[in-house]
């Protein structure tokens, strides 16, 4: 549990200053503590030879159970390590580190290194200063545990079902009349079980019985959800029956819109409409579904059948591989109900991953003809020709009954029932759509084409230039409407998939507390979206369990800080809310931002936005920041030794450069490292008051932005580059270099370069000369 | 005797050779399971001196394309050496397959002239009428099979080799060995080929 | 070991031609290592590489049938042969018969022209695992008298002897068919020194290089170059046709190619006999090798 | 469901990789207490072992970092490492597992401060780069490594070596005299997630790993790119140290294969883009070849494929070599059949990865002393039984990228709660 919230009223700060890992050796630990009770004030200071000992941290907690101290100071190794030990509840715990930043990356006993251990220790009396506990924010409403689930396919269905099992009371939506989605409609499903060989039997006429048959469930068919408000813990849905509108309150939000079929049509040249023994795969379920085995032009028995799986991307944009699987099902169906069919498969990469192998063999081993190639035509009479890339020649291949034509899943990530919205469509792909670019190159040459066949785009300037026009226009209208000052829609990747960091955690939305799954997120089968559905009831339960309270989800789990916004002096600007990268902001009528708690992840994105610097953390906030900065005991330009403020993503360039001092690497001694959330979160007039300071140079450590972005408060870093170009203006305008404000992306593995980058950057500081405001 | 092959269609790319081959060539039944890796043809020996290999083999048969496949020389420059076939990430047979189909050339008429055919011939000529081989007779035999003048090319090409092969008492002179029961054998063999007629028969 | 193990021994067309020194050695080594040979009775030929494409499918797999039967006949010893293809062929002939049921049903139709059938379970095994898997190196140790200290061996395994499961999924005791060590530890066991030779399982071009010599003499110069980059003093082998093959076209290799290979190429049997102390003309058959392996023979006890 | 409330409510989570550590703070953030049991001297599992993620091309330490912090902030999970699950009876709801604990002759008091690396002499192969460099015997497993405690290998205790480097601990963490020690805890369910290990090159005779150190195998690629691996990240030919610049990829190398994995491991492909990708940065004019079978960008990799399938440093030979060897030069030679072209091929190589696939850490023939659910090639089954309590996580389920494990173990953190949950 995080610290109690009770208030502070009077700060005891107590020093300790930790002599062990060879720091006493390499610093003058005697001059630190006359730093401390000195120029610092601060004469409760102790020392010992291994403050993370049973021994030494016996004495810290004694003097917090004595009431000695509430602030405890440690100045020993990085903040990252020993958080066990150093674990005190009832105190602040504030730690200057001085191994792994200090004595492991300056060489021992040198002046410019014990000046650098000075500045360590009153950067974290200045960091105390300003430190409160964080308090939790006033109470939201909370609905209790009561989950929407978005969609009746097999992926909500199964979200339901979890959901109730785990103790939720569920809403269910569905927009049509009936439960089961695409499922429903699959004659036998993916084996999902070793041997991984025969397609399985479907079991979800079971499904929608025990969903409709739990008392936790309410099913709501016919039912859109027309307008989402509030955050996690109390979101406000309008729930949309027959036209009649329902308001409720729910805790968090499942989507599992699911997908939808690729347009056979738009698979040029294969045939589809030329003649009526052309069909989809999903026609050819239902044929499979029916057991009349039967050509549609004359009824003859199907005994020769071509299955086509098109790898073309510039056919099928959505060949997700999940196509490839169906095929395989369905061949070994037919071959199933017509033992002496000859089947072929005509594919390019046959992508049959994973356990999808066996399945795959085993369809070989039933003798269906699976042939490599490039189809470039099929005609109305069912010739196919094949560009046989292993004969090396087009193949015309004719005696077909039937020829099959695989087609891919569309993510519903809109509702393609709906028009467009009118407003914020624009922001359905993000600005930071990691593979917008990727796409946009592979698709140069033919992109005109394309934007003139997609629906009615929206075209924002934006969009436009974005490049992902053609993802971009994706038809309908949003799912939940969400009434945030970030638009309407779910954040989306390419192709349209509802989804955020889906490496690491693939749960990471950037919507708190609404969490996709299932084919709108990623194309799936029934198995895996069951299990998807699973993961998503999880967060979702999580998430309210995390409003309730008041803390945060991930990735700062468990933190009770929020911003808060001195509305005296707000401009009403609107940075704030427009940076948000989780849309936790909203705008009042009169052009206030107003927080949604629930929603916040605590970047600290608008605390760096805001200009005139009213909003603020307790335990991290401008003035703080500010604080530390100033500090900092800039030596006169006579002294030969200039200052570097870098400001380090606590994520990933901070770890990388304690890991720098794991490894020994030499860090230039003019270097002054500030740990802050989010790069996001740098307010620019902390480079004023840097630069004013006497600062020298001011380097920005942040993840790398753009198309692979890292970041995980989504675009920190790339906001940070922004503010930086515009601050870079303003040096110029003053006739100050703008070299002495830097951004760099430096990722949690860069130990060597970042070393690297700090002390050629010093050289380059050193070369341009010292800050004329120095000694201002 | 397999069962007859089937028509030539008119169009090359016969369906129904990838089915004749399934059912009548001994590891037919696999060539299915191919995926079309090529660890086959990258791994022959003499992977170079065949005109497909045997991985465009199966891809030709597959597409149907019978009178190429069964011209091939690829069928005529196996070794043996079974390295497609242990090395063969499906278990497909390879050398069976490519054997048989060269079976199969000899006795549909597509390789009446080929060197192995002939010299297959030569081989069964010993093994039948002597129940072993012979190998001084069965060279000898298949060298002047390729025609008068090229047997005696070939014969004094080797010359010093059948030399040595005299020397170290490795070349039998003389009668040929010959088992004790060779009439037995005979009846064995006739009879055998007797079933394998019989049965092709009974498919048409 | 105390008692011998007794096989039905399948000595094969080239024992009585060109690969009379193998089937001379090994009669020579077996009651050494504890096996004894007993000769099947009026053997015929195995069809080798070709006989189905001459004869045709059945009639080929009815020549090892006749084999089986009179294998049979002799009683339920394991069938034993030194060649790589008698081996291969008889060996996925006895697996095709044992598991098809139709096919063992026509050969057996076909054996009865002779009053011959095949209806038991025999195994069909070469020298080679034998020696491996039943005899063990320590028995091969024991029998050496007369180390071959100092010689070189390149250990030329071949093709067919480690792929008997060519046609069919089992057989084949060996560590792997890729890269086998057994000939290697036949040479250490006999004192001499293996070397380094990575060309073990390469083909040598097998029947092709009878019919066609040109199409293949490049693989044989490859495993001589090999050999002799590996400074072999002799190159050994357990097949037949790879020991012809190799041996006899070094002449013409050295004609094409401008090489001046002039490499013994002899049996592991041969190797063993001299490294047992036996006579090197009798036993060891050592001047049946066109290309006379000196170094060997000098070792070898008088 | 079985009757009545569990006896234990308490998730015991077995392997610390990403899959595990995912499951065991997803439980615990739910307020649900975890144990987290973990083989080795530190978390991460094989992801700690990538240089970066495919298709982001992100380093897995990131992620990690925040999973760290996300445990070091959660008193609710019990973190064991060097401790192995030895015996599990009992049902869902009331499970007893014994754990068999190897000692790490360093406790708790460990600073890092690496004064005993300091003092010891002998060097071992760092298994952390698969041997492809030596660490002392006194040793942090890595950077990154979380806890962040060194270890002593067995090999030196008992000598006076050992005695020495006790004697340079100023904090008392070095215990010479540690015992092997076995114990029993009680879970209400448990979660498998114990991955997956390479397979074996050296039974790809054909390929030759054995036989030239500049044929090494996609993991091994991983630390050679890593800025921590045995080369600081230059990816250099490990004979003589010359700069990689032609690069083979061998796809399918014992993956879709009968003789050796019959199913597809899934990662490969998208390993060896990313290879293709780590190289052709370090070097603008390098050329790298990559041979496969079918290029499997599943689900949303197409994209990536698609752009390094557009760098004209990169070939696509659509081609499972037959075999590799060392040729005149020294070099690799890849050997086989361009099949669009029907070239048989032989080129040289300055250096070949073999992208070897994943075999289960229950693979046949591992040592597992326990019996659980699974199927022929040691992969668990989704929900391993799935009345009962016990579920798997990641690969130990079967050939998952990354981004599948940590939804998977997710889920199976939901069913561990079910299994769990009181009422």
């Amino acid at each position: 549990m995080p610290d109690g919230g009770t208030m502070v009223i009077e700060k005891k700060s107590g020093i300790y200053l930790c002599e062990g890992c060879g720091i006493a050796d390499a610093i003058d630990v005697d001059a630190l503590e006359a730093l401390a009770t000195g120029d610092l004030k601060t004469p409760h200071c102790k020392r010992h030879a291994a403050y993370c000992s049973a021994e030494g941290v016996a004495e810290i907690a004694a003097d917090v159970k004595n009431g000695d101290v509430n602030q405890v100071l440690i100045a020993a190794c990085s903040p990252r390590v020993m958080t066990d030990r150093f674990n005190f509840p009832g105190a602040q715990i504030i730690r200057a580190n001085m191994r792994e930043q200090v004595i492991w990356s300056h060489p021992p006993g040198e002046e410019d290194t014990n000046m650098l251990a000075a500045d360590q220790l009153r950067i974290a009396v200045a960091q105390a200063g300003q430190f409160s506990p964080p308090e939790p924010h006033a109470e939201a409403e909370v609905a209790g545990a009561l989950l929407l689930v978005v969609g009746g396919g097999v992926t909500g269905l199964t979200a339901a079902l979890e959901a109730a099992h785990t103790g939720a009371e569920v809403i269910l939506v569905e927009k049509t009349d009936t439960l089961g989605g695409w499922t429903r409609k699959w004659s036998r499903l993916l084996p999902e079980r070793p041997p991984y060989r025969d397609p399985q039997p479907n079991d979800i006429a079971d499904l929608i019985a025990a969903v409709e048959g739990d008392k936790a469930i309410t099913v709501m068919t016919n039912t859109l959800v027309t307008s989402t408000a509030g955050g996690p813990g109390a979101f406000d849905v309008t729930l949309t029956q027959n036209g009649k509108n329902q308001s409720q309150s729910v805790g968090a939000i499942v989507v599992a819109t699911g997908w939808r079929p690729y347009d056979p049509s738009l698979l040029e040249g294969l045939g589809y409409g030329a003649s009526p023994d052309v069909v989809s795969d999903i026609e050819f379920e239902e044929i499979l579904s029916s057991g009349e085995m039967k050509r549609k032009s004359n009824g003859d028995a199907l005994n020769t059948v071509a299955f086509i799986i098109s790898g073309d991307s510039d056919r099928m944009p959505y060949s997700s591989g999940l196509s490839d699987r169906i095929v395989i099902k369905q061949a070994l169906q037919l071959l199933e109900a017509v033992p002496e069919a000859m089947i072929y498969v005509m594919h390019e990469d046959l992508r049959a991953h994973g356990m999808a192998e066996e399945f795959y063999r085993q369809a070989q081993e039933a003798g269906i003809i699976f042939q490599n190639g490039v189809v470039k035509s099929v005609g109305a009479d069912l010739t196919i020709t094949l560009e046989d890339r292993l004969i090396g020649e087009d193949v015309p291949m004719s005696g077909f009954d039937m020829v099959v034509l695989s087609t891919g899943m569309v993510p519903n990530s809109t509702n393609v029932d709906l028009e467009p919205a009118a407003k914020g469509a624009d922001q359905l792909v993000d600005d930071v759509n990691p593979l917008a670019a990727l796409l946009a190159a592979a698709k140069a040459g033919d992109g005109e084409e394309k934007a003139e066949e997609a629906p009615a785009p929206d075209t924002s300037e934006e969009a436009d230039q974005d490049g992902a026009n053609g993802e971009a226009a994706m038809p309908g209208g949003p799912i939940l409407n969400l009434q945030y000052r970030q638009g309407p829609h779910l954040p989306v990747l390419a192709n349209g998939y509802a989804d955020s960091h889906f490496i690491c955690f693939p749960y990471e939305t950037r919507r708190t507390g609404i969490y996709t799954c299932g084919p709108v997120r990623r194309a799936m089968s029934v198995a895996e979206a069951r299990q998807d559905a699973q993961g998503a009831v999880l967060k979702a339960f999580q998430a309210m369990r995390a409003a309730d309270k008041a803390v945060s989800v991930h990735p700062r789990v468990g933190d009770l800080s929020y911003p808060e916004f001195g509305l005296d002096i707000c401009t009403k600007c609107r940075r704030c809310t427009v940076e948000c990268p989780f849309g936790a902001i909203d705008e009042m009528e009169d052009g206030y931002p107003v927080l949604n708690p629930t929603r916040c992840r605590r970047c600290g994105t608008c605390m760096g936005a805001c200009p005139v610097r009213t909003i603020n953390f307790k335990n991290y906030n401008i003035s703080m920041i500010t604080d530390m900065i100033k500090a900092v005991d800039v030596p006169d330009e006579f002294a030969e030794k200039p200052r570097i403020l870098v400001f380090a993503c606590e994520n990933d360039a901070y770890p990388a450069l304690d890991m720098a001092g794991i490894n020994r690497h030499q860090l230039t001694p003019y270097v002054r490292i500030l740990p802050v959330r989010c790069l996001g979160s740098v307010s620019a007039t902390w480079v004023s008051t840097a630069l004013e300071s006497g600062y020298d140079g001011i380097m920005l450590l942040g993840c790398k932005s753009g198309d692979d972005y890292q970041c995980h408060f989504v675009k920190g870093s790339a906001i940070a580059q922004e503010r930086m170009e515009s601050v870079g203006a303003t040096l110029e305008s003053m006739m100050l270099e703008k070299e002495r404000v830097r951004t760099e992306e430096v990722s949690i593995a860069d130990s060597a370069r970042v070393t690297a980058l700090l002390n050629d950057y010093a050289d380059e500081i050193k070369a341009i000369g010292y800050n004329p405001f120095k000694g201002f | 005797m397999t069962a007859a092959l089937p028509e030539t269609a008119e169009n090359r790319y016969d369906l129904g050779f990838a089915r004749w081959v399934r059912d009548n060539v001994e590891g037919g039944d696999k060539l299915s399971l191919c995926m079309q890796c090529g660890a086959c043809s990258g791994s022959c020996p003499i992977g170079t001196q065949m005109d497909h290999g045997p991985r465009k083999i199966i891809a030709m048969i597959r597409a149907g394309m019978k009178d190429e496949v069964l011209s091939s020389n690829t069928l005529w420059n196996c070794t043996s050496c079974y390295r497609c076939t242990v090395r063969c990430p499906r278990g497909i047979p390879v050398t069976s397959i490519i054997q048989d189909l060269a079976a199969k050339a000899v006795e549909f008429g597509y390789a009446d002239k080929k060197e192995n055919a002939l010299f297959a011939k030569s081989f069964w000529w010993s093994t039948s009428a002597f129940g072993r081989t012979d190998e001084r007779l069965v060279t000898a035999r298949y060298y002047f099979s390729l025609g008068f003048l090229e047997g005696i090319r070939r014969g004094l090409a080797n010359l010093k080799i059948a030399l040595g092969m005299v020397r170290t008492g490795r070349m039998h002179l003389g009668m040929p060995h010959k088992i004790k029961d060779i009439k037995g054998l005979t009846a064995i063999l006739a009879r055998a080929a007797e079933i394998e007629a019989e049965e092709a028969n009974d498919e048409l | 070991m105390s008692s011998k193990m007794k096989f039905s021994y399948y000595p094969g067309c080239s024992s009585q031609g060109s690969a009379k020194h193998l089937d001379e050695s090994l009669r020579a080594i077996a009651p050494k290592i504890g096996i004894e040979l007993e000769e099947l009775d009026d053997w015929n030929c195995c069809g080798a590489s070709v006989g189905h494409i001459g004869g045709g499918s059945l009639p080929n797999t009815a020549l090892t049938g006749r084999n089986l039967a009179k294998a049979q006949q002799q009683g339920k010893q394991d069938v034993v042969t030194g060649c790589a293809a008698c081996y291969l062929n008889t060996h996925a002939g006895n697996e095709k018969i044992k598991s098809d049921v139709k096919l063992r049903r026509q050969v057996n139709d076909a054996l009865s022209a002779a009053d011959l059938s095949y209806d038991d379970d025999l195994q069909v095994r070469h020298m080679c695992e034998v020696i491996v898997n039943d005899v063990g190196m320590d028995k091969i140790r024991e029998q050496v008298t007369n180390p071959l200290t100092g010689l070189k061996v390149a250990g030329y395994v071949g093709c067919q002897t480690v792929r008997p499961f060519s046609s069919t999924d089992g057989g084949g005791n060996y560590d792997t068919y890729e890269d086998p060590d057994f000939l290697n530890d036949f040479t250490e066991a006999c004192g001499a020194e293996a070397v380094d030779f990575n060309l073990k399982t390469s083909c040598c071009g097998g029947s092709v290089a009878v019919m066609s010599p040109d199409r293949t003499l490049h693989l044989i110069r490859d495993i001589l170059q090999a050999a002799e980059d590996a400074e072999a003093d002799v190159i050994t082998t357990p097949c037949p046709l790879c020991q012809t093959n190799v041996e006899m076209y070094q002449d013409a290799i050295n004609k094409k190619f401008g090489t001046k290979f002039n490499i013994p190429v002899i049996f592991y049997s041969q190797l063993m006999a001299v490294a047992f102390g036996m006579d090197p003309d009798k036993d060891a058959a050592l001047k049946r090798n066109t290309i006379r392996a000196r170094k060997l023979e000098k070792l070898a006890k008088k | 469901m079985t009757d009545g409330a569990p006896k234990s409510q308490t998730i015991a989570v077995v392997g610390g990789g990403i899959a595990g550590i995912t499951a065991a703070l997803e439980a615990a953030e739910m307020g649900y207490d975890v144990v987290l049991l973990e083989k080795g001297p530190s978390l991460g599992g094989r992801v700690t072992r990538l240089n970066r993620y495919f298709p982001k091309l992100c380093h897995p330490t990131c992620g990690l970092e925040i999973n760290y912090q996300r445990i070091k902030k959660n008193p609710r999970i019990k973190l064991m490492t060097m401790s192995e699950v030895q015996g599990v009876t009992g049902v869902r709801g009331d499970y007893l597992l014994t754990v068999r604990k190897t000692p790490r002759f360093v406790n708790a008091n460990c600073t890092a401060c690496g004064a005993c690396a300091q003092a010891a002499e002998t060097e071992i192969d760092n298994s952390f780069n698969y041997g492809m460099d030596k660490v002392k015997v006194a040793y942090l497993p890595h950077e990154h490594a979380f806890p962040m405690r060194y270890i002593i290998s067995p090999e030196v205790i008992g000598t006076p070596e050992a005695d020495k480097i006790k004697e340079s601990c100023k904090y008392n963490a070095v215990e010479l005299d540690q015992q092997e020690e076995t114990f029993d805890l009680n879970a209400g369910a448990i979660i498998w997630a114990t991955g997956w290990r390479p397979y074996d090159a050296s039974k790809l005779d054909v390929y030759g790993y054995d036989s030239s150190p500049d044929i090494i195998t996609n993991v091994e690629m991983e630390r050679l790119a890593a800025h921590d691996g045995p080369t600081d990240g230059k990816i250099i030919r490990p004979s003589d140290g010359e700069p990689a610049k032609r690069v083979a990829m061998i796809q399918c190398a014992g993956s879709r294969d009968v003789n050796h994995l019959p199913y597809c491991s899934m990662i490969c492909c998208l390993a060896s883009l990313k290879h293709a990708a780590y190289v052709r940065e370090q070097y603008p004019d390098a050329e790298v070849d990559i041979y496969y079978i079918d290029i499997r960008a599943h689900d949303k990799m197409s994209s990536f494929y698609e752009r390094v399938r557009n760098d004209p440093g990169i070939n696509f030979i659509k081609s499972k070599p037959g075999h590799i060897v060392v040729g005149e030069d020294g070099r690799p030679l890849v050997c086989g059949e361009q099949i669009i072209e029907r070239e048989i091929y032989q080129r040289p190589y300055d250096l070949v990865v073999l992208a070897t696939g994943m075999e289960p850490s229950r693979a046949p023939g591992a040592d597992q002393p326990v019996d659980v659910e699974q199927d022929e090639h040691g992969f668990l089954i989704p929900a391993v039984g799935n009345d009962g309590g016990q579920f798997s996580a990641g690969v130990a389920g079967g050939p998952f990228d990354v981004a599948l494990s940590t939804q998977s173990a997710t889920a199976a953190a939901l069913k561990a709660i079910q299994a769990v949950r009181a009422g």
